[in-house]
């Protein structure tokens, strides 16, 4: 019986989990054009509903309706399984993730994550490697050259930013000394993780950024030399799927970001409640990828790679090796 | 372990810390070194191997165990690695004039030599499975990047890209034996399986397993069933490179071969008929198939199999004087191989590849010493005696006369006669054909001092054996 | 079993996503039009015919490099992480060994630097 | 709770055909992964032991595995790119030039 | 441990090599090896003049550890019958130079090297006291001479080298795992007295004596193992035919003498009938062969094996006469045919051909060369006042009391060795002159002449006063004797 009531729960987390990320990205879209649209000095969408409100449903049902268009060399299974392989990695990266500890709903003390795994961070490092799969399988399988070289780039720029993220979150682990997720937070009860970790954050942001394929960093699909990168080819829903998944991966950033570096749901000052915390923080952090998104102009390929490997890696190594000495001299009597 | 074991361990594996720390620094500064100045390199690389050398001398005095019994620094230990720094400094020296003249410009190769060096030392002192497939794997992706290191050639590509595959296929092989050692005694310490097998010795899933084990360093060796990487790499690597993989890279397996074999688990198990098998097969396919080889480094990448399995069946007699034997071999066959290696490595030059046994019509008339040395080195490596080859072979046959495996010494030195058949012929080649155009040897000083030092190994050893065998037999009792 | 209830959400979590994308994907087929033809086929090419083969397996060695560097990096990160997380209980030893680790790792990368397998000569 | 000794038939399951995929099958890169195959099937062994006799020691082992492994992989990678730029082909058979 | 009179002349030659590698003029090559052969000579007569026959013990010893873990010295000692073999190889060294000094004209420093470094290497194996040091001597006489037939000799001599080499090289590679076994049972110890001290179960008396015999018989050689002496014998130059003829082949009868008897009695005994057979098929075969010869060189080969069957006939004789007689005809083959392969040298040096359909009449032409040739050829067929003739009928008288039938077959191969011999001498000298109207003969030269003077002095005061010959093997053969019947019975 107790183990009827806890699938269901997990089942019903996962749902609620699908439910909002597939719609996440209604809301982002709009928002991020209307923000796009005050930066620039003008209004943004403003035709479908309330100052565009609807604009994002509109795109949807447009999207769902257009024709499905297979490029006639392709290898059409590849291609078909290439944007669902895109859609899931950010999706299932968020089982490991805490919203925050316990919430008590009609009495019963609900935790606010899915699965407290004590390797979460490894497993998040897993699964969003996998991304890779969909980006290289899209652009290969669409037997287009925009398609080939964007999806060659997109997967040159996420292996090259996925070391020093990884390497970034060395110093986090070091100081929390577990790689749960949950962990983490609860040891920046006091201090956040940002303060003794500003170069791993850093590293870290900018490397989700490029991870997240966004400005400075979405050479991959820059329309003026690549089309639209590995998508080229895609229309309709399938491309839609690249789409959520990028937002998906957005707030992934962000979430992590928040997590790892920002204390997650601990507070300061004001006394909200974690979750409302948590989630101002994580709204602060997509922000932050819009606002850059039209602040920045874009780097050329060969600075996108050696900022990853030049700046970030080597910066995040010297932020392992100093922050092992700390801790060291730290511990050393 | 606390930092006083952790410096007792430092102090056991200093050669291979020298060893590692300058390759390191060799490869940083490698990338600063300009045209025209590699012999700077030469030298630091020397300077290092020696540097060990010494270390490992004056460690040799007495047993240590290091990382809580991953590591051994004992007399055995030290034995190979003095084969091992022979054999890399004799390649470093014969090395410069022929990279200049295959257009190797780059300072890795030196680095990845050292390294290799590395693995092949932190093999011969391991005591744990889990050591030991680290120092192999040091050691052969080396030689696999090494063999592959003429990147415009495309036999030496293909060559590599074979040795890859095979190799790791090996590797794999050897894994999964050392998977089912741990899994049957629940450890992977050399000592600790002994143990923990007492009792049991007839398991048949223990006896898989050491098959298992023992399949994948025979590959390294290149025995019988899994040569059949050896020609084509020998072939396809540069000559250099060849000439250090048929000498360091198959003592090191010979040294963990021989810890393994040295251990109670094995020796109770009845490998050894799988062991003597192969050593026959090997040394009869060696033997024989070299007889129609028309390439040099072929016919000696056939002449190295038909070695291994003369080694092996030291392997076999096992016992003290059976492990001395193999180890005495080994030392031998650095000397003498080398020698001969040195001799191809020193005939490619200008439009001359050295490769192919014709190119060698005739070459006692313009260079009577140099062929002395070559027939010096070939009827050694067909075991004749005052030659040190003659020497090496004897004590085998010693060795399993010893043990009572006459039949097994009897099969050996009639292989052993089919395989002087080939020596022979090269001196037949080299003094009674007429040369059929000039020789132009790239005998660089560096080159005639490798040459002269095999030469006075070979003959050496060969007319004064004692100090020697009492040196391999030392390193057996005595460690 | 604390493993299995874990680990089981991703397995929910996989059969959601692949759930949810079928209805859509029905759902759209049921709405989109379908008029394929030739000239719509072809590859994207800026309206241009295309020319030659797009996936014919040759580009730049670079990409080759990136990857085979990324494999060394990220599996050191594998060794990285278990350390980060004993790294109080691990005592003196295992604290030294992996700085050792770290400069072997930092060697291997200057190399690389040095070597110009960063450099992306566009 | 899943007996050992399904983990071993698996490893055995998985060695076997990361065997039978080196020995059979003709592209390098499926060659290469067949090889993956093989050195995974230890690891499960590995693991799997060393979960039985609650001991570290075969988790260690199969990390320096993986560890060891990617740098092999990424050697072989170098060489095939190497030889892919001599002649463009994936084909075992193909590259054979040396014979005897 | 007196003055190392055997290591002095067993690495004089050696020295000798070595000093010649530094020569530059081809002369001064030829004159130096001279020299130092003739030293090697003055040596052996010295050694020979102090020489005790009244012991059977071994003399001259020297005794150096060499590889003390297993038992290996480095010792060198002579009796006997070792004694007259050292002799005989310092003999024929020198008249080796002196055959070589015109037929060789190219390569001459490493002629002369291999030269010195073989009979270095042939004496060390009739000095050597130590199984281990016997066998290297002996293996290592492999090197120089596969050099010397094949980078010296005629037209086929690359095939005839190979064939050499590999025979005797499976023949001995045998004998060493024997010696190994022999290392084992005999109490881990290389030292040749105190294995033949031992005494072995018959069982691995048995094995080591098939060892031994397949060693031994290649390098005699008997029948079947003899087909590499004719290629050999023919393609290898003059003085590589002396030494094989003269030295080499003692070798092996003489591994009989020093290791199959005294070590293995039992054995000896037990298996003397089949060696009787063998030899005396060796005797009748290898006669028949000569008969069919055009080749003179061949014809000299196939003689030497049936000369070399009376040897061995006379050792598995097992008694006093046969053994005396055998070793006795072994330094008589060694004169006597290397006499008659200088000769042949000596025409062909000036013909360039050994197809005796190519002679006659010669005894116009060349008077001193065929009256020489005359004695040879009579000594070679065992007449009344020469060498041969007492070594044979010691033999013969040996050979009868050992075995009727055997002895009534070794009657008939000295019958063929008189048709083969006199046929030989018929068509090459007397007749008419066939060869005389195509080349110009020269008669003997003065150094060929000092060559040939000595061994026919040899086949004289051997064939008339045998005495201090046998004297000198008197004391030994007795002891060995003794020793075979003490432990192997039988007589």
């Amino acid at each position: 019986m107790e183990l009827i009531v806890a699938l269901g729960l997990i089942a019903f987390k996962v749902a609620l989990l699908i439910a909002i990320l597939l719609l996440l990205p209604l809301p982002l879209t709009w928002l991020e054009r209307k923000i796009a649209g005050r930066m620039q000095q003008r209004m943004g969408p403003m035709r479908v509903g309330w100052h565009g409100l609807l604009q994002p449903v509109a795109d949807g049902i447009k999207l769902l309706t257009k024709e499905d268009h297979i490029p006639a060399e392709a290898d059409r299974f590849l291609f078909k399984l290439a944007p669902i392989l895109a859609l899931t990695p950010p999706f299932v990266v968020f089982v490991a993730i805490p919203f925050g500890e316990t919430v008590s709903v009609l009495g019963a003390e609900i935790t606010l994550y899915v699965s407290n795994m004590n390797v979460a961070l490894l497993f998040v490092f897993a699964v969003i490697g996998l991304e890779v799969y969909g980006v290289i399988f899209g652009g290969w399988a669409a037997n287009s050259k925009y398609a080939v070289l964007g999806s060659l780039r997109t997967c040159a720029q996420m292996i090259s930013y996925e070391i020093p993220m990884g390497f970034a979150v060395i110093g986090v682990v070091m100081l929390a000394q577990s790689m749960s997720l949950l962990e983490i937070v609860r040891a920046q009860a006091d201090v956040w993780n940002v303060v003794y970790q500003p170069v791993g954050f850093f590293v870290f942001f900018v490397a989700g950024l490029a991870e997240a394929q966004r400005i400075p960093f979405d050479l991959a699909e820059a329309e003026g030399d690549l089309g639209a990168g590995f998508h080229t080819e895609y229309s309709g829903i399938r491309f839609a799927f690249f789409m959520v998944s990028e937002y998906a991966i957005v707030l992934l950033v962000s979430v992590l970001v928040v997590i790892l570096f920002f204390g997650g749901w601990n507070g300061i000052l004001v006394p909200l409640p974690p979750l409302l915390w948590f989630l101002l923080k994580v709204a602060f952090f997509v922000y932050l990828f819009i606002w850059f998104r039209f602040t920045f102009p874009r780097y050329r390929y060969d600075q996108l790679m050696a900022i990853g490997w030049k700046v970030l890696l080597p910066l995040s190594m010297a932020n392992i090796i100093i922050t092992g000495v700390a801790l060291g001299a730290v511990a050393a009597p | 372990m606390t930092a006083a074991d952790l410096l007792q361990s430092i102090l056991a594996s200093l050669p291979e810390i020298v060893v590692v720390t300058g390759a390191c620094i060799l490869l940083i500064l490698g990338q600063f070194v300009r045209k025209g100045q590699e012999h700077f390199l030469v030298w630091a690389s020397v300077a290092i191997v020696l540097i060990a050398a010494v270390g490992t001398l004056m460690l040799a005095s007495e047993v240590r165990p290091a990382y809580t019994g991953m590591f051994i620094a004992d007399r055995f230990a030290a034995f190979f690695k003095v084969v091992f720094y022979l054999a890399t400094v004799l390649t470093f020296l014969l090395s410069p004039k022929y990279a200049d003249v295959e257009g190797i410009g780059s300072s890795e190769y030196y680095v990845l030599l050292l390294f290799a060096l590395s693995g092949m030392m932190i093999m011969a002192s391991a005591t744990d499975l889990l050591s030991i497939y680290v120092g192999l794997e040091l050691m052969v992706l080396c030689t696999y990047v090494l063999t592959g290191y003429l990147r415009q050639q495309r036999r030496s590509n293909e060559a590599a890209l074979k040795y890859v595959i095979l190799g790791a296929v090996s590797t794999g092989i050897f894994l999964y034996g050392v998977s089912l050692v741990y899994g049957l005694t629940g450890t992977t310490q050399l000592d600790g399986m002994a143990a923990a097998a007492a009792g049991d010795p007839l398991d048949p899933g223990l006896l898989l397993a050491v098959v298992f084990i023992v399949a994948g360093l025979v590959f390294k060796v290149g025995a019988v069933p899994f040569h059949m990487w050896v020609p084509d790499v020998y072939e396809g690597a540069p000559t250099t490179v060849t000439a250090f993989m048929s000498v360091g890279p198959k003592a090191a397996a010979f040294a963990v071969i021989l810890r393994v074999f040295l251990n109670p688990l094995v020796a109770a198990t009845d490998v050894w008929i799988v062991v003597a098998v192969v050593a026959v097969v090997t040394m009869a396919l060696g033997s024989f198939v070299a007889l129609v080889q028309d390439n040099f480094k072929r016919l000696l990448a056939y002449s190295s199999i038909a070695h291994a399995g003369f080694a092996i069946f030291g392997v076999v007699a096992g016992g003290a004087d059976g492990i001395a034997s193999v180890m005495l071999y080994l030392l031998i066959y650095t000397f003498m191989n080398l020698g001969i290696f040195g001799i191809v490595i020193m005939m490619r030059n200008g439009n001359i590849s050295g490769e192919v046994i014709e190119d060698y019509s005739g070459f006692a008339k313009p260079h009577p010493g140099l062929a002395l040395l070559m027939l010096l080195y070939l009827f050694s490596l067909a075991g004749i005696p005052p030659t040190a080859g003659f020497f090496a072979k004897f004590y085998v046959l010693v060795a399993l006369v010893e043990r009572g495996f006459v039949i097994l010494a009897v099969i050996a030195v009639l292989l052993s006669a089919v395989a002087a058949y080939f020596y022979i012929r090269i001196v037949m080649v080299i003094y009674m054909r007429e040369p059929g155009r000039a020789f132009d040897p790239a005998l660089t000083p560096l080159v005639r001092a490798a040459l002269a030092f095999t030469a006075a190994g070979t003959i050496g050893i060969g007319l004064f054996p004692a100090w020697f065998l009492r040196l391999a037999q030392q390193s057996v009792f005595g460690g | 079993m604390t493993a299995a209830m874990e680990f089981l959400p991703v397995l929910f979590m996989v059969a959601g996503i692949v759930l949810v994308a079928g209805v859509t994907l029905f759902v759209s087929s049921l709405l989109r039009p379908s008029n394929p033809y030739p000239a719509k086929n072809m590859p994207y090419e800026c309206g241009m015919d295309p020319a030659g083969d797009a996936a014919g397996g040759r580009f730049r060695v670079q990409f080759f490099i990136l990857a085979i560097l990324l494999v060394v990096f990220d599996v050191e990160t594998m060794f990285l992480f278990p350390w980060a997380v004993v790294l109080k209980d691990i005592g003196l030893v295992g604290y030294v060994e992996m700085f050792v680790f770290m400069l072997l790792l930092v060697v291997g990368f200057a190399y690389a630097w040095l070597k110009g397998a960063l450099e992306w000569e566009a | 709770m899943v007996p050992l000794w399904w983990y071993i038939l698996l490893g055995v399951v998985l060695f076997v055909i990361g065997a039978a995929g080196v020995l059979l099958r003709r592209n390098i890169l499926v060659v290469l992964m067949s090889l993956e195959l093989l050195l995974n099937s230890v690891n499960i062994n590995f693991i799997a032991f060393g979960r039985y006799y609650h001991d570290f020691r075969g988790q260690i082992f199969a990390i320096f595995v993986i560890a060891i492994t990617a740098a092999e992989v990424a050697v072989a990678l170098g060489i095939l790119v190497a030889l892919v730029r001599n002649k463009s082909t994936l084909k075992v058979d193909d590259v054979t030039m040396m014979k005897g | 441990m007196g003055f190392p009179l055997l290591s002095l002349i067993v690495f004089t030659p050696a020295a000798g090599a070595a000093f010649l590698i530094f020569l530059r003029s081809d002369n001064a090559m030829r004159w130096t090896a001279l020299a130092v052969t003739v030293i090697d000579l003055a040596l052996c007569i010295l050694m020979l003049a102090r020489f005790d026959t009244a012991t059977h013990a071994m003399q001259f010893t020297e005794t150096r550890p060499w590889v003390p873990a297993l038992g290996i010295t480095y010792a060198l000692g002579i009796d006997g019958i070792s004694a007259l073999f050292v002799f005989l190889t310092g003999l024929l060294g020198w008249i080796c130079v002196l055959a070589s000094w015109v037929a060789i004209d190219r390569k001459v420093k490493e002629f002369m090297i291999s030269l010195l470094v073989m009979q270095a290497l042939m004496l060390g194996v009739f000095c050597a006291l130590d199984l281990f040091l016997f066998y290297v001597f002996w293996e290592a006489t492999l090197i120089p001479m596969y050099l010397i037939i094949g980078v010296w000799g005629g037209e086929g001599r690359v095939y005839a080298a190979f064939k050499f080499f590999l025979y005797t090289l499976a023949g001995s590679l045998l004998f060493l795992i024997g010696v190994i076994v022999l290392y084992f049972h005999g109490g881990e110890t290389f030292d040749i007295l105190a294995l033949t001290a031992q005494d072995l179960p018959f069982q691995v008396q048995a094995w080591l004596f098939f060892a031994f015999l397949i060693a031994f018989a290649v390098k005699v050689p008997m029948v079947p193992v003899h087909t590499w002496l004719p290629d050999a014998h023919v393609q290898a130059p003059t003085a590589g035919s002396i030494i094989l003829a003269g030295v080499l082949l003692k070798m092996g009868a003489y591994g009989f003498l020093r290791f199959s008897l005294p070590m293995l009695p039992e054995a000896s005994v037990h298996y003397s009938t089949l060696m009787l057979v063998l030899s005396a098929l060796a005797i009748v075969y290898g006669g028949l062969l000569a008969l069919a010869q055009d080749d003179l060189k061949k014809l000299v080969a196939y003689s030497s094996i049936s000369h070399m069957g009376f040897v061995t006939l006379g050792i598995f004789a097992l008694n006093f006469r046969g053994l005396e007689g055998g070793i006795l005809q072994m330094f008589n083959h060694g004169v006597t045919t290397g006499a008659l392969f200088l000769f042949v040298g000596l025409i062909y040096e000036r013909t360039h051909t050994r197809s005796m359909a190519d002679y006659g009449g010669l005894m116009k032409a060349a008077p001193v060369y065929t009256t020489f040739l005359a004695l040879f050829t009579l000594s070679s067929m065992a007449l009344p006042g020469t060498n041969s003739f007492v070594g044979e009928l010691l033999v013969l008288s040996g050979g009868f009391a050992a075995n009727l039938a055997v002895g009534a077959a070794a009657v008939l191969g000295a019958l063929l060795g008189a048709a083969y011999l006199l046929g030989m001498y018929r068509k090459v000298a007397l007749g008419p002159a066939s060869v005389g109207a195509r080349f110009k003969i020269r008669d003997v030269n003065a150094r060929e002449m000092t060559a040939i003077l000595p061994l026919a002095v040899f086949v004289l005061w051997v064939g008339l006063y045998p005495k201090p010959f046998l004297n000198i093997i008197d004391a030994s053969v007795k002891h060995l004797l003794a020793q075979v019947h003490a432990k192997g019975g039988g007589q």
